[in-house]
Parts: C-alpha cells; structure tokens; sequence
C-alpha cells in the first residue's frame, strides 16, 4: 500500500508554489505562537509545524468549490484552501474582521468562502461533517468532493467506523486522509491503536487506501492528484494515510518532554520544507530564490500579526448575535 | 378539513415540504420500508430512496451526517427512531448542529429537524421510554417542539422544515394512533401556545402527550366548579411567555404538568419564570406536576406508578383552590 | 475464514444436550410469543427461533462465573447460561419473581448469578460493557472469560470499533461474538454494511476472526470452543462471525412482509434444530428420544408460562427501589 | 492542616482512596503523563499504568468500559478531560450507567465516578467550555457534584470514590490552581451545603466557579450593609434542601447564581422547588442569575459578556433589598 515517489518528472512551477505555500503556513504558525507567548491568544493553538507538506500536497488538489473539513490543528489547510492569512490571524486573536468575526479562534477556524467547512473541537467530528457535505454533494448531482482531514488519533473514536462506513454505502465523492503523526496529545497513538492501522480499517471498510510518506510533499501531491482524481469521476471514497511528525508540542503550552530530544532532532532532519528545498536545489533551483520564499512568508505573517494586533475586539453584540432565528436570544435570552 | 392520525398529519406535512421543497430529505434507519412507526408509510414509494433514505445503525452519522448535509445546502429530517437513541449522537447535535452557525461567526446556518419519538409506551423499560426534552431547552442553538395532537404536528412540522435552525422535533410515541381533524394547510408559528380551553381559576400549562390528561382534568374539574384554562406549550423553546403570562395574571394560579422527571424538568423553568415574573399576581404557589426521579420500569403496574395523570392533576388543582 | 466442521468425531451426549437446550429455548420463545399474542406481555419481544445453534453452540463453551451480555434478542443465550427459566418468563410478563423484578423485561433479561450480564436495548452497547468486564477479570487476574453476542447491525456503530480496539490494546479475555442474520430489523444489513464484513473489520483491528455457520451447532461448538481455550489461555480477544437467519418477524409484531415467501421456506429448511435432529438420527439416535426433548421442552415452557401467568405484580415500592443510594428516591423523589 | 490547589487535593483524594481500595482504578487519555490538567501528576508513577490507566481517543468505549468494570467488581475513575467531551459517551453514562442497576433490579450496583471539568477558561470556544450539570441531574440513577474549593475537591472526591452510585464529578477548569487549606481526611457528606458566610437580608446559593463571584459580591454588599448568607451547594444531586429552605426562611429573599446557561439550567429546580415551598415566606421573587441562552464565544471580551460576575450579583442584590 506504499507510494513509491519516485521515478517522476517535477513539475518545478508547482513545487515552487508548494514551497512558497509551506513557508507561509510555517511563518503563520509562527507568528500564532508569537501571540500565544504574547498573551494575544488565550486559547489552545495547535501547530502543524513539520506537517505541512500535508497541507500543500493534499489541499491544492481541491478545487475552491471542493469542500474541506479539519481538526484542532487545522491552520495549513485552512491557508492552504485559500483563506485569508489576515482573517485568519484576526481570528486567533478575537478580533473583528477574524474569518468568524473572533467567536470561534483557532480551534474551529473556517472560511465557507473557499469551502473550507471548518476545523473542529471534536476529534474525529469532521468526518461525519464530510460525509453529510459528500452526500449532499452527490444528492444535488454536483460536481465537487469533500474531504476530511483528521489525525491518527481519531481513528480509534466511532466517527471513523460510522462515517467511512457511510461514505462507502452511498458510494460518496469524499476522501479521507489520515495525518499520522504518531501522537495524540501526549500519547504515542501505536501504544492505543490495535491492529495493523489506518489504512487497514478503511479497507475493512471496502475504501481503497494508499499509505505515502507525508513529509515528501511531491509523493503527497501525486497520490491526491489519483485519488481526488478518482473520488471526482465517482468512483466512491478514497482513503491516504500520511505518515508525519509533529515537530513541536501538541499545543503552544506542551514542551513534549515525553520525548526523547534525540527523536526530535531526528524529526527535523526530516522536516518537509528543507527536503522540497533540497529537491528544488538539485533540479537547479537557486537558493536565493528558496530563501526568497522563506522571507516573503515572514514578511507577510509579520504584517498580518500586526495588523491583527492593531485591530479592534468585535462589538459585544456580537456575542448575542448569529445563535438562532427563531428564539433568536436578541430578542430573549433568558 | 379532514380527519388524520398524528403519526399522518407528520407524515403529509413531510410529503407536502418535501414536494414544496426539493432540497429537504430524510435519513433513518427502516426508513425505506415506511419507519418502525410508519411515519414515513407511502413516502419511499413516492420519493425514491435517495430522499427517503434508509442509514445503517450510527446515531451518531445519522446525526453528523445531516449537519454536513445541512450546511452544504439541504434540509435533512433526521429520525432517530427513539429520542432515547439520540443520546447516541449529542456531540454532533449539541456541540456541532447547535454551535456551528455561531463557532464559525454565521458563515452558515444548520436546518435540520432531529425527530425523537418520546415517551412511555407500553412496557419498553427505561431505555425506550425517556422525556428529555429539557436537556435541549438548555442548549443554545437548538428550537424544542413537542405537538399534543395531528393538527399540531402538521403545522409544525412544516414549520420545522422550514425553519433554518437546528429543530428538535419530540412526537410522543403514544400519540401516533391519535386522530384528529387537521383544518389548514399553513405552517403553524413556532413559540405560540395554543389555548385548549379558557377559565378563570387556574391555569395548568402542559405538553405532549399529558396535554390530554390535563384536559380530561379540566373536565373534571369544571364539573366540581374549578375553571381551568389549559394551555398547551406545544413548543418548549422559544416558549410562549406572553399567553402563560396573560393566563396566570388572570388566574393567579399555575400547575405545570409534564410527563419527564420533575427534577430538572422544563417544569422548575416555567415556575421559576412565571414566580418571579408574577410574584405579585400569585394568589398560590405555582405548582409542578412531573415524574418521580426513578427510571421508567418495564412492568405496567410499575410503570403507572410514575405517570402523571389526569386524576393526579385534577387532585392537585382542587388542593389549590382550597389552599 | 471459514471454518470446515468435517470430518469430526460427534460427542452425542453433548449433542443431545444441545438438542434438548435449542428446543428449550424454542419452546420459551414460542411460549412468550404466546404471552405477546394474549397481550400479557406489552413491550417488545425479539424472538431467535431459527438462531438457537449459536446459544447452545457458543454459551455452552462458558463456565457459569464467565461473564456474557447480550443484545435485544437474547433469551435464548441466557437460557442457554443457566437462567431459571420460570424467572424469565415472570419477567417477560413483568411479575415478581422475574430474573429482574419485572422492571427490565425481555430487552433486558438479565441474571448476574450466572455470568448473564445482560440484554442491551441499545445495540452494540453491550461490545463496551463486556469489554469493560474483559478489563477487570484481567485487572483482578481472575481465571475467566467476558464473552459479548451482538447483531450484524451492531457492527456499524461506534462501540463495535471503539471496544473491539479497547480490548485488543489491553489484550483482554474477550470473545466477541456476531451474530449474522442478515437483517437489521426490517433493513438488509448486506445494504448498509460497507466492504467485507464483520470478520473482517474485526481483523483490521488485530482481532483472530473465524466465520461459522450459525446453523450448524457442531461448527459453532467447535470454534467456540477453540476460541474461548485461547482467549482463556490469555491470548488476547477473539471475533466469532455466525452465519444464520432469522425465521421470525424483527418482533412479536413484526410480519416480515420485506422478505420473500420463498427465501423464509428455503431458511426453514436450514433450520438449527432440524439439522441436528439429522445428524443425531444419521448417527442412530432414536426419533422418539429426539421427539421427547421437543415435547418435554413444550411441557416445561407450558408450566412456566402457567406460572407467570399466575404470578403477582411486584409491589409498586419497586418502583422506587435501586435506583441509588445517595439521593434515594424513597427518601426524596422530587 | 496543609495548604493545596484544587488539583492537587482531588489528586490527594484519588491516591489516598486508591491506596485503601485496590480496586480503585483511573482511566482516560493521556493519564500516563499525568493528565492534560495535571490532575493525576505522580500517580502513574505510583500506581502504575494498569491503575492509571491510558485510554484511546474513545470516550464512549472509557465510560462503557467503566460500566462494565464497575459491575464485574471495580470502582473505576472515568477522566472525561473535557465535560464537552463527555457528550460523546451520554448512551454509555445516562442508558447504561444510570439505569443498569434499575433495570436489572438491583443484581447489581454501578460505582462510577465520571471527571467532568467543566466551565469557561481562557478562551476555549464553544465546545471547550459548557457546563452542563443540570442536564444530570434530571438522570435518575446519577448524583452530581460540583465542588468549588480544594477542601470540598479532596473530601467530595474521596466520598464520591466510595459512593455506590454513578457519580458525575465536575471540576472547574478555572479553579485548578486555587490554593486553599484542606484541614481533614475524612470524606465529606455528599448532599450536604457549605455555609460559606451567615447572613440575614437575603440568601445568595451557588456552586463551583461562580461562588466566588458570590464571595466577592456578599463582601462588597457587606460594606454596603446588605447581610448576604451564602451557601455554596456543592452536591447538585441530592441537593441540600434544608439548609437552603432554612436560609431562605430567614432571610426572605433568594437568589441563585451559577455560570451555566439560565434557561433549563439547575437554578430553575431550586427556583421552582423555593418559591413553591416558601411561598409565604418569600419577601421578593427569587432572582435567577444565568448565561443568556448563547453559546460560549472565542473572544475575551464576548466570553465575559456572558459571565455571571461579582458585580452582577451584588447589583442584584441591591435592586432586590430595595424593593
Ligand atoms: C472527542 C475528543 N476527545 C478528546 C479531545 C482532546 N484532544 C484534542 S486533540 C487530541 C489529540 C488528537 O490526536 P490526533 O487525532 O492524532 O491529532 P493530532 O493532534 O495528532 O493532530 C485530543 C485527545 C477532543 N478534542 N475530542
Ligand atoms: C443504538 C440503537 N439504534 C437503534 C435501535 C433500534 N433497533 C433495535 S434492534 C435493531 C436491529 C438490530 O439488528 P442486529 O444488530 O442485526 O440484531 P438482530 O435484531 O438482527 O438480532 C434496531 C435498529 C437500538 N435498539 N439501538
Ligand atoms: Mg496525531
Ligand atoms: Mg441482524
């Protein structure tokens, strides 16, 4: 079930967007967990830093009109969807102007403008979401997917048995992935996870799977392009597993201590962005250019931290408004 | 005008939203072979089963399912067979249906209609016979209907469909064989209660299936010279502060009766709204019929033990008068 | 995964017990159905005539203190664990002196004092209660066995995943077992159950599984017997798929109009009983020794159907009894 | 007499109990590192991970496990980490933990206790933050604790490990680090309120978090000479009706202040049961104080629109003496 990547001929103009796209999700993240030690965020934030050759590889084979749902650590597909990297911020600071006008935060940022339907507070809730998006998809004969990225610690949760099970018996245009990144909070996932994994048990569950190495950003791209390709002309649901790992803590307040440093620093030689650009260097691409990506990004995320910084809390209004039409609590809240 | 069973004047309001409609559909276990009540008898036939949708055993996707459904452009009822298996999908209803819209700043709505047949009926035991309406009285987001009779039901649950919010629409399993003569063909306003009967003495605000014992008691009581003005909640939030007002002011009395545990019942939220509200008006304190804190038992004598009734009402009213 | 009962050496004194126990619990169920149709039993009864091989063939592989839940339909398997049949009946008719005082009934039949930890009104919760009693028997290091019969619909919900990956991950003394009908209620379950099947699914999750016909009690006796050894001897939990019908409606209530005459008059030339009757008679087994196990079956469930009928309802105090002690509902119900 | 925080003492409280009891055992996510709050900081090390145990991201199998480990023979602890998440394990809490020994007729009891830390902290969005304690204790069959200091963490939790019952125990996530002085080992008696300040112009009753708030307020009020008398509740249920008919017996006047959404919440119960059984006795209508029915918002400044605060309380107070 492995993805062998390579012999393959780069398409050097899409990997160059690939990587100007990672740069901007780190420098993001970064700049997130700058507010978050600036006390500008009060509120769990959840990094994917190490993690997003998953958010370029996979979200740019969706179109704008697709529909894409995730989890707690849901800033790269959020960006990588075409959402506002200033809204965004906003967002995690609880400012007006933020993607939900500051009401939802990191943890459940969405932007239905580009189709991305949300990330979640529940583990393992998307999919269900996802396969409802895919099934209304089908139900109005439109021409989308919708997928469901989740972690490999919602695999052991209901949701995965029900929703992939839902998925196949309508035969729905959704597909899955799976960021395995080893960890659930603090808990490697192997020690609470039986059986083979992830891909095993969508298979069980008659969804074809393919398992790719999730820090190789161009194995990722081409297995999305098959498989979204395939969900797309109806062939039902598709399942990929990316194999990854989360360089920082589960949260901007976990210092990981549960493991060991030397693990770690191997991680980070496997960081997703340095292997692109090493690919990038030996197809002839100057290092200036790839430093370019890094610094653009930052500048950008600078500029969008300070303009989130410099903007106003959301009228108090707010906090009664968008509840309900009918016993609507602007009306009567008690 | 014509005449029709509860569990028809659901159905017929469904089949009429679902011609009016193209985008509303419902998903259901059984479904396809009409629903183990027969709400959606006939409806397979004339809709085909993509819009009567038969769902594998998963509450919980039935649940998730509707609201990505939902906020993708459809309107989903949702069957979840017995209200007590809906307590096997609360995260997708209460932390996602009725969150969602404001989690992500009113970027989208979720219109479903979650149907939970409630209540006791005849000897299923405490796993198949609960009244929790009050739980989602508590939960932002959410609409709570409980229609008494086929009129009701017809009109509400149109309303219920068109509604853009997340409904959670109780029919009492009891119900279902009720007949009754269904008179418009209008969506019923949803928050209005409906006035079975007027008087001066008292008022007694009920729902559900009780709503019938009330009015049995009512007659009893009429006949003692106790005037009852019964009114019938029919919808639980938004509730319909303005009629219950009015009645107590003219009454200066109030008995709520439901079929659910008293303790924690929506019952405590009518009396602690109407005793502060009315605090001068009351010529009594209000008083709260519901259920003991105990499990519904399997044995029918057991079973009774726990109900409210129309002799258990008409018993506390007379106390009440005469206090 | 399928098992091959033949070529095998008959024990017929076993075989004789199941003779006599499967017509035991025919006879109870026709007797309850009775009881419905006389309208002294008012809830819901879910008859398993037809599936009676899977309660003689894998109950009676547990010892009286291994523990065993079961589902809605489940007179039979406690039966088949040692329940007095006389308190289960007055159950079902909700008297006292039922295994439950009359306060669960059928759907919940239960008696502790022989491992029968009860029917389940909700499918599929009784695969996380059993696993949960698979974890302390392990945690107390006793020497016996959790064992959990459950639906072909059952394994669309959450807990089929969530407790099967439970028990794997901490190695539990679990035998699981499904029993295959092909129906749940009036729904085929072949059309909402996604890829192989519970076998399977089973197996994505680490879990040995073997399928049976449910039919053939000999097989069943055999697997069974093989799996519980195994589960017992601490190899972790097992998966046991009984291929079977139901001959009846869903419930008492239930005409079964959904299936065609034919497919129901070919399953009752598969009946369990029958075919064992076949083979004790094959192997020389007098027709009047088998007769006698129906007729004194019949005579039995006839006397305790009289019974039932005879006895008292419970005193109304039990409705207020063990509900719990701190907030007794005797001291405060309101 | 030592001094601990709120997390340590129910952490204190958990290890002397499983010190006693060997049967005494802790599962949930993330338990073998101590949980996500800290709460079981040190006991996997003591206990080992089979009494502290891991659990998978499945907090519907957590709590089944635990119904099922609680009937063959164990008292486990059940760690929800979030009371929101628990919603996602309410068929296993409220159809099987809270009727399993109903329903089989006493053949067996369920002692569980279900950790639910409840309540707003720190901008943690809508389904980081409810409180939901009213929702249990409509369940017959459970008992529900909300504690509101160290002292009441560590003595509330041992008796609730040593209760019979399903215990839902909901610690607050704001009151972790709250230090306080924890001056016995026994357990304390469940349904039992905490005098926190005698008063005589009126009685304010709370319970977790928001008691606090009270304090706060009962002083300000003190200063300006209105004598609060303040219980904190601290068991939900069974909930102390005596001492609360008691205090309001003498001063006349109550209010009810809690975090949770008003509407449907447990105020009303005590709301409702007062103004019924001290009608004559009551000088004001007794005041509710409550979220608005409006889910919990990300931003601080939205999150604290919906607080109930010292301030709210004591301007209610005011306004309700000076009536
Ligand atoms: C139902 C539920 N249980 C527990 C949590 C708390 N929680 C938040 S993230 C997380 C770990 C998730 O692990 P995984 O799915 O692998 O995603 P990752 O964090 O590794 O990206 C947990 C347990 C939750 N949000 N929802
Ligand atoms: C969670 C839940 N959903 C729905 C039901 C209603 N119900 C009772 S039995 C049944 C069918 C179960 O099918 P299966 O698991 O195959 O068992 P069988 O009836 O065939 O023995 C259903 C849907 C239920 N009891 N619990
Ligand atoms: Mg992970
Ligand atoms: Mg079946």
């Amino acid at each position: 079930m492995s993805a062998t990547p390579t012999p393959r001929n780069l398409d050097l103009d899409r990997l160059l967007d690939h990587h100007k796209l990672m740069w901007r999700i780190r420098a993001f993240e970064e700049a997130a967990l700058q507010a978050n030690t600036e006390k500008l965020v009060l509120g769990a934030i959840h990094p994917s830093i190490g993690q997003e050759a998953i958010a370029a590889g996979v979200v740019t084979n969706l179109r704008v009109d697709d529909i894409l749902s995730s989890t707690h650590r849901g800033h790269g597909h959020t960006l990588a969807k075409g959402a506002d990297a200033k809204a965004m911020m906003r967002e995690l600071l609880g400012r007006e102007g933020g993607t939900s006008h500051g009401k939802g935060g990191s943890m459940h940022i969405a932007d239905f403008s580009v189709g991305m339907l949300g990330a979640n507070g529940v583990v393992a809730a998307n999919i269900h979401i996802t396969a409802g998006a895919a099934h209304a998809i089908k139900m109005k004969g439109e021409d989308r997917i919708a997928c469901s990225i989740f972690g490999d610690g919602a695999i052991n949760r209901g949701p995965f048995l029900e929703g992939l099970n839902w998925a196949k018996v309508f035969e729905l245009p959704a597909l899955f992935v799976c960021e395995d990144n080893g960890f659930a909070s603090t808990t490697r996932t192997a020690s609470m996870t039986a059986g083979p994994g992830p891909a095993a048990r969508a298979e069980a569950l008659g969804i074809p799977a393919l398992e790719v190495d999730g820090n190789d950003v161009i194995a990722l791209d081409e297995a999305t392009r098959d498989a979204a390709a395939a969900v797309r002309a109806g062939g039902g649901p598709r399942f990929i597993v990316a194999k990854t790992y989360r360089l920082t803590g589960h949260t901007a307040a976990d210092p990981a201590a549960y493991r060991p440093a030397e693990e770690v620093a191997a991680a980070w030689r496997n960081d997703p962005i340095a292997r692109l650009a090493q690919t990038l260097a030996d197809a002839g691409i100057k290092g200036e250019a790839l430093a370019g990506h890094e610094r653009d990004a930052r500048t950008e995320m600078e500029a969008v931290y300070d303009d989130a910084k410099a903007a106003p809390w959301p009228p108090l209004e707010r906090a009664f408004a968008d509840v309900q039409d009918v016993g609507d609590p602007r009306v009567d809240a008690y | 005008m014509v005449t029709m069973t509860y569990a028809e004047a659901g159905r017929t309001a469904l089949a009429e939203e679902m011609q009016r409609d193209p985008t509303v559909w419902a998903l259901g276990e059984d479904l396809g072979r009409g629903g183990v009540f027969g709400q959606y008898a006939g409806l397979p036939e004339q809709f085909g089963p993509v819009r009567i949708s038969d769902a594998p055993i998963s509450e919980a996707a039935i649940m998730g399912v509707a609201v990505g459904a939902a906020i993708t452009g459809t309107r989903p009822v949702v069957e979840m067979r017995f209200a007590d298996f809906a307590l096997c999908a609360v995260d997708e209803l209460v932390n996602q249906a009725a969150k969602a819209r404001y989690m992500f700043g009113g970027q989208s709505k979720v219109p479903i209609v979650v149907r939970e047949p409630m209540g006791i009926w005849r000897s299923s035991a405490a796993q198949h016979s609960q009244s929790l309406e009050s739980w989602y009285t508590h939960i932002p987001g959410l609409v709570v209907i409980c229609p008494s009779s086929p009129v009701d039901n017809y009109g509400l649950m149109k309303s219920a469909i068109r509604c853009d919010d997340p409904v959670v629409y109780m029919e009492h399993k009891n119900l279902w064989a009720l007949e009754g003569e269904v008179d418009n063909n209008d969506p019923l306003p949803i928050g209005r209660a409906r006035i079975v009967r007027k008087g001066d003495d008292m008022t007694v605000v009920s729902w559900s299936a009780t709503v019938h014992e009330a009015v049995t008691a009512a007659e009893t009581l009429s006949a003692d010279g106790v005037s009852v003005e019964l009114l019938d909640l029919r919808t639980l939030w938004p509730w319909d502060k303005d009629r219950v007002f009015e009645s107590v002011r003219k009454t200066g009395r109030l008995i709520v009766a439901h079929e659910s545990v008293q303790a924690g019942g929506f019952g405590a939220e009518i009396a602690a709204t109407v005793s502060e509200a009315l605090f001068g008006a009351l010529k009594a304190p209000v008083k709260r019929l519901g259920a003991p804190r105990v499990p519904i038992a399997y044995a029918p004598p057991l079973e009774d033990t726990v109900r409210v009734t129309a002799a258990g009402i008409a018993e506390a009213a007379r106390a009440m008068v005469t206090e």
